[in-house]
């Protein structure tokens, strides 16, 4: 099908329709929207880390002058009162974390709202807070929630434990497997709590009316989804609330749940005034979900020719607050790159002290993934055996079982391998301290629900409208896509994100799934006015629909010579029956699989334990590619990120459970000059289930660099490292510990 | 708490506002003045997002107070094209694909501007040092780093 | 952010006597003072912009050394050849500091106000022996540097008294400084720890003098003789540079924080000291 | 019908054969032969059908020779 299949628009690096609006500084983004009577909202927020709260007194804050509103969690309507997500948002009777949102105060402007907030008097019974998987799994942990009993055991524990969820999955006999290796390899390996650090903090602007009927206006992932959780947690209809998507100033996940918009309708009904609440940057950091830290233990058995014969784990993810961390998907993302018989993995999810973990890029997999890729490594090097050859004797391909479920379709990590053994910079050579890492990745990706409508205007030109919050270009390849299945010039199409009044239901932007479901959504938009426009053709020609051909954007009479464009058939669509649209309402099935390697060079500073970067590859199969600077992007942008987790990147707490680096300045993301350029090297072995082989890119790149740039430290100081981030204080102690 | 009356030029045009002695010069220009290109990312210098001109002086307008724009020069991402004609950098950034998200990319014209005006043919490693103050989160900066180097090139064939 | 009231001195005296009221902040390049502010919402400040005072704002290289007016931007003090020349050390300390946008507004005048222990500049000061000028009510004062700073954040100025001037007389022949710090990243962090050297050469290339002076690794810069002796009366060889770097850790007095650990910056001291070392005999060789 | 490891726990066995002409069906068939499966139980996974994942399946149709998978529901970032 799709491989053969010569594209006139599609690969093709367009100009994105949205781009000259982001920049001129005129694209309008959460923050950048304000109402006539706007007043401002700002949240109350724990100085604990673990407390009961006794008493809450508003009393000195509602009398400052200026004051309109405030919310507590007691101005949720009872209906949905004890979901995790409403206590979460305001916290109910205890506090949590660091920075858990307490009440909401609302008032003519920030400044007072803020001043109004050291007026309000809260009595706290101070609890020992909890910080770490070990200690939360203690016996005598103190518990974050006294009702909480792990579920996936056969015989639910009789005790209450901050263990949310135990998982297993297991294929063949790993006990079977082990005896039958030469060599087994197996580590401890720990991962920080890691932040998305989107640019843009959280924000919106909302409008509660007399009526009830509401406007949100908000950066988010999924406008349906903000829609669908506030309703819920205030007892409103769908049609009550509006939901407009800003443009959004990245997500990584984090945008995929809410934290402003309840309190924020709240205040505004409250007030009768329209509220923006705007997080600030230290907020963005204490209470918005970040990435769950990780201890992973990983177990691999192999035999002297490479043959892995057993792959173990034993995985535990921090929740934060709440039950519900990636886990489940660390286990079964963890040796999905490999197709061994036996496998077998179990999980925890438990809650620490920490802020409710949200997505982060591949929710759970990089840190599962990191330590079998480690272990993988490490498994080449005793048996003497280059990691790429390793790999492509264990690799998934068509037909592979997965831990999960199903067998694999086509996949293309066997393309990835070889690309990166016939990549220059496999080839090169290496300084005195310097090390090479590879690691591979392996991520799902997800379709689900997408509506498209294709409006066409009189002139033949169409508005795609989506739902699909554009987070990275998708709106480009929308455009591409249109263009492609109608044969018409990208430009004639202009690609809009409606609001959640405008299109139907969308599933949000994450998962990979924009490009792939809402990408499907548009092409069967596109056949759907294809379809009228050869029906109108037809009338005018008095033939049947069957006798019309649709090529380059003109309708064909194959019984006879007659041409109409579509800018014709447009023009004249009031005499046939009514102006066109197509529709394309779906639930995707079929996500392919996006699988990566990378490779990372790094130099350490021996003196202190510095690691730079010096050259970096990240390879990934897209399917087919789309728009290919946008693909590059997601490679890139993707291993960027994991490069910041694998260096310097984590949430540092005190004993007292409260965050010290809230901040830009000390969670240090990478720089512009902490980086080499990043070459990226796209794969495309199409998906089957797409009508141009697309698979989703967004996330497989953020899992091989923590072991790439992890193996590349140990390489270069000839010791292992098993602990994240690589921060110099970490590194020098590895050297020093072992020269 | 009176308020300042402050005069200035913002992007050529002679501008007047009153503003509270705490508002920063980047509450001014996004709440006061409407001018919201230019994006609150942090408040505190470490990203700049915010990054304006101040007499032809690069910084982060989170960090000046409004008041302190009496009789100066500011320059936003608002002033950067000309009528309806992109800048050279603008452009760039967008054959490039130089922006994912778009967020900080105001910032990031307004400071690749300023670097290309002290420095018309700077190196790959004056361009990421010149830019280590403009986060961005999606792209990896390879694709910026490769807009600004064309820009330079484009800039100086055309000077 | 509780600023109440923005004044525009425009004189020293002008500043001195607004200064007098003890809710009123000096505001200068507000790259430290503005992050301050908006930490608290409650107490009244009053900021006092000194940056329409020429002399707080301007810098002089003569025959007597270099004088800089404490408000003056870095990026215009990196900018300025005739102080790069005599002082490199102290031009790249206060270039270190943050970004291109902060450097565009942060001073060194700042940067010790502020006195922080992790301040770039104050170890490369101290290192070219500067003395502070303090313009008060009752008259001038005049205090070395290392006495400058007292504590974490605080140091001797009264309340009414404005830094007015830095001085740094013009070294012996043969002298030059460096200073280096420590980050975790290539930009945008403060220091973890930090290193200023000068020394001086005589024409056989032996050391005749040198102070070092290190940051970030106690509550304030600390000027460590014992390293300074380390290297006087050697030719700058391996094992001076390893016993001034043994020296400094020796004396530094450091925390475990969210920045690096006691026993990292402890070690990571003595290596910038080292480093740097080396770099101001291989400047002063050359002069 | 292959089931998960852990859904091996409430049906005793790691495959079955069950005659189904539609998602829908299979549920109903799937719930009255173990006692311990509950219909939300399943309808809360995804389904994988001849490797496919689907979320919100109901309608699909199966064949004979249909192999079906019960799946965790999988979130993106």
């Amino acid at each position: 099908m799709s491989e053969a299949r010569e594209y006139k628009y599609i690969g093709q690096r367009s100009i994105r329709p949205d781009g000259f609006d982001k920049v001129t500084g005129r694209a309008n983004y959460g923050a950048d929207m304000t109402l006539p009577g706007m007043i401002w909202g700002k949240i109350l927020r724990s100085p604990h880390a673990h407390a009961k709260i006794k008493n809450i007194d508003t009393s000195k804050a509602e009398a400052l002058s200026g004051v309109l509103a405030v919310a507590t969690y007691q101005d949720f309507p009872t209906a949905d009162k004890k979901a995790d997500l409403a206590r979460n948002i305001l916290a109910d009777d205890k506090v949590l974390y660091h920075g858990h949102a307490i009440l909401g105060i609302a008032a003519t402007t920030s400044a007072i709202a803020e001043r109004a907030l050291d007026l309000v008097d809260i009595d706290y019974e101070v609890l020992k807070p909890v910080m770490d998987i070990r200690d939360a799994m203690a016996a005598d942990a103190p518990l974050l929630h006294e009702d909480m009993i792990t579920e996936g055991y056969a015989e639910a524990p009789t005790t209450a434990s901050n263990v949310a969820t135990r998982l297993e999955m297991k294929m063949g006999d790993v006990e079977a497997g082990f005896k039958e290796a030469d060599v087994i390899v197996e580590g401890d390996y720990y991962t920080p709590t890691v932040h998305q650090g989107y640019i843009e903090p959280h924000a919106c602007v909302v409008r509660y009316d007399e009526d009830g009927q509401s406007m949100i206006w908000c950066c988010t992932q999924g406008h349906f989804d903000v829609r669908g959780s506030t309703a819920n947690i205030l007892g409103m209809n769908l049609s009550k609330l509006k939901v407009i998507a800003s443009e959004i100033g990245g997500g990584f996940g984090g945008k995929t749940t809410i934290y402003l918009e309840p309190v924020a309708l709240v205040l505004s009904r409250k007030s009768g005034r329209p509220v923006k609440m705007v997080m600030d940057r230290d907020e963005v950091f204490k209470a918005s979900g970040p990435g769950s830290a990780t201890r992973n233990w990983v177990k691999i058995g192999a035999k002297n020719d490479g043959t892995i014969t057993a792959m173990q784990a034993k995985l535990h993810y921090e929740a934060g607050a709440f039950k519900g961390s990636p886990m489940m998907m660390g286990c079964m993302t963890a040796f999905t790159p490999y197709a061994v018989e036996n496998m077998y993995v179990e999980g925890f999810d438990v809650v620490v002290n920490k802020p409710k973990v949200a997505a982060y890029r591949a929710p759970g997999a990089p840190q599962a993934e990191y330590a079998a890729e480690m272990v993988v490594n490490e498994i080449a090097e005793k048996i003497g055996m280059d990691p790429i050859e390793l790999r492509l004797k264990n690799a998934a391909k068509e037909g592979t079982q997965t831990i999960y479920g199903p067998k694999f379709k086509a996949v293309g990590l066997v393309e990835c391998l070889e690309a990166a053994k016939n990549s220059p910079h496999y080839k090169a050579a290496l300084k005195e301290n310097q090390g090479r890492g590879l690691a591979a990745g392996f991520w799902f990706n997800i379709g689900g629900q997408s509506s498209v409508t294709l409006n066409m205007n009189p002139d033949g030109t169409g508005t795609i409208v989506e739902g699909s919050p554009d987070i990275g270009g998708s709106r480009a390849s929308m455009q591409l896509m249109a263009a492609e299945e109608m044969q018409m010039p990208a430009e004639n199409f202009r690609p809009i994100v409606a609001d959640t009044e405008h299109v139907a239901f969308s599933a949000g932007t994450g998962g990979s799934r924009t490009t792939f479901a809402t990408g499907m959504a548009v092409i069967e938009a596109a056949q759907d006015v294809i379809r009228q426009m050869k029906e109108r053709a037809a009338a005018v020609w008095n033939v049947t629909a069957e006798q019309v051909d649709w090529a380059d954007g003109v309708a064909i009479n194959t019984a006879g010579e007659d041409r109409l464009t579509a800018a014709e058939i447009c023009k004249g669509a009031e005499r046939t029956g009514g102006q066109i649209s197509g529709r394309g309402n779906i639930n995707a099935r079929g996500a392919g699989p996006s699988f990566a390697v990378h490779l990372c060079d790094v130099e350490v500073d021996r003196d202190t334990g510095k690691v730079d970067v010096i050259r970096y590859t990240a390879i990934q199969d897209a399917g087919k590619a789309i728009h290919p600077s946008y693909v590059e992007g997601q490679l890139q942008g993707g291993a960027v990120q994991g490069i910041g987790w694998a260096l310097n990147e984590e949430y540092v707490y005190g004993d007292d459970g409260l965050l010290q680096n809230p901040g830009f300045l000390d969670y240090r993301v990478p720089l512009a000059s902490d980086l080499p350029m990043i070459d990226s090297i796209v794969v495309e072995v199409p998906n089957a289930f797409h009508p141009f082989g697309v698979r989703g890119v967004g996330e497989s790149g953020i899992i091989p660099p923590l072991a790439a740039c992890a193996y590349a430290v140990s390489q270069a100081i000839d010791a292992p490292i098993r602990d994240l981030p690589c921060s110099p204080p970490s590194v020098l102690k590895v050297i020093q510990e072992n020269s | 708490m009176a308020k300042i009356h402050v005069n200035t030029s913002v992007n050529g045009e002679p501008v007047e506002f009153l503003c509270e002695p705490h508002e920063t010069l980047l509450d001014v220009l996004r709440n006061d003045l409407q001018l919201t290109g230019t994006k609150e990312g942090c408040a505190s210098g470490d990203c700049g997002a915010c990054s304006v001109t101040v007499n032809d002086r690069l910084v982060c307008s989170c960090l000046v107070l409004g008041a302190e724009a009496e009789g100066a020069e500011i320059g936003t991402i608002e002033g950067v094209s000309n009528k309806d004609q992109l800048h050279t950098i603008q452009q760039k950034f967008l054959e490039h694909a130089a922006l994912q998200c778009g967020v900080c990319t105001p910032g990031l014209i307004v400071s690749t501007q300023a670097l290309l005006k002290e420095n018309p043919d700077p190196t790959e490693e004056e361009a990421r040092y010149y830019l280590a103050g403009n986060l961005c989160r999606c792209t990896g900066y390879d694709k910026i780093i490769r807009a600004v180097m064309d820009a330079a090139e484009t800039m100086r064939g055309a000077a | 952010m509780a600023v109440v009231e923005y004044k525009v001195p425009q004189s020293v005296g002008e500043a001195v006597e607004m200064l007098t009221d003890k809710t009123a902040r000096v505001l200068a390049g507000g790259t430290d003072l503005i992050i301050q502010l908006r930490a608290q919402n409650s107490d009244p400040v009053i900021a006092v912009d000194i940056k329409k005072i020429d002399s707080m704002m301007t810098a002089t290289m003569d025959g007597n050394g270099l004088t800089l007016g404490p408000s003056m931007s870095c990026a215009e003090l990196t900018a300025r050849e005739d102080i790069k020349a005599e002082f490199p050390g102290l031009v790249e300390a206060a270039y270190l500091i943050g970004s291109t946008q902060v450097q565009g507004r942060c001073s060194v005048g700042g940067n010790l106000c502020n006195s922080s222990p992790a301040a770039d500049t104050i170890p490369a000061l101290s290192a070219n022996a500067a003395q502070c000028v303090i313009q008060g009510p009752d008259g001038e004062r005049t205090v070395a540097v290392e006495d400058f700073v007292t504590g974490v954040g605080t140091n001797c100025m009264a309340t009414g008294e404005l830094l007015t001037a830095i001085k740094i007389a013009i070294p012996a022949a043969g002298t030059a400084d460096a200073y280096l710090r420590f980050i975790p990243r290539s930009e945008m962090d403060i220091a973890v720890a930090g290193a200023g050297v000068s020394v001086t050469l005589d024409a056989d290339g032996k050391c005749t003098a040198a102070r070092v002076s290190i940051g970030a690794v106690a509550t304030t810069a600390l000027l460590v003789t014992a390293a300074a002796d380390a290297l006087i009366g050697t030719s700058i060889d391996d094992a001076a540079l390893q016993a001034a770097a043994d020296a400094a850790s020796e004396a530094s007095k450091p925390i475990s924080d969210r920045r690096g650990t006691a026993e990292f910056r402890r070690h990571v001291v003595g290596v910038l000291t080292r480093r740097a070392a080396k770099i101001a005999a291989d400047r002063a060789k050359e002069k | 019908m292959i089931f998960s490891s852990e859904l091996q726990e409430f049906t005793g066995e790691e495959r079955t054969e069950v005659s189904a002409t539609s998602y829908r069906v299979l549920i109903d068939v799937l719930v009255a032969k173990y006692s311990r499966l509950s219909f939300d139980q399943l309808t809360d996974l995804a389904v994988a059908i001849d490797g496919v994942i689907i979320v919100d399946p109901l309608l699909e149709p199966l064949s004979s020779d249909t192999e079906v998978h019960f799946l965790h529901f999988v979130a993106g970032g």
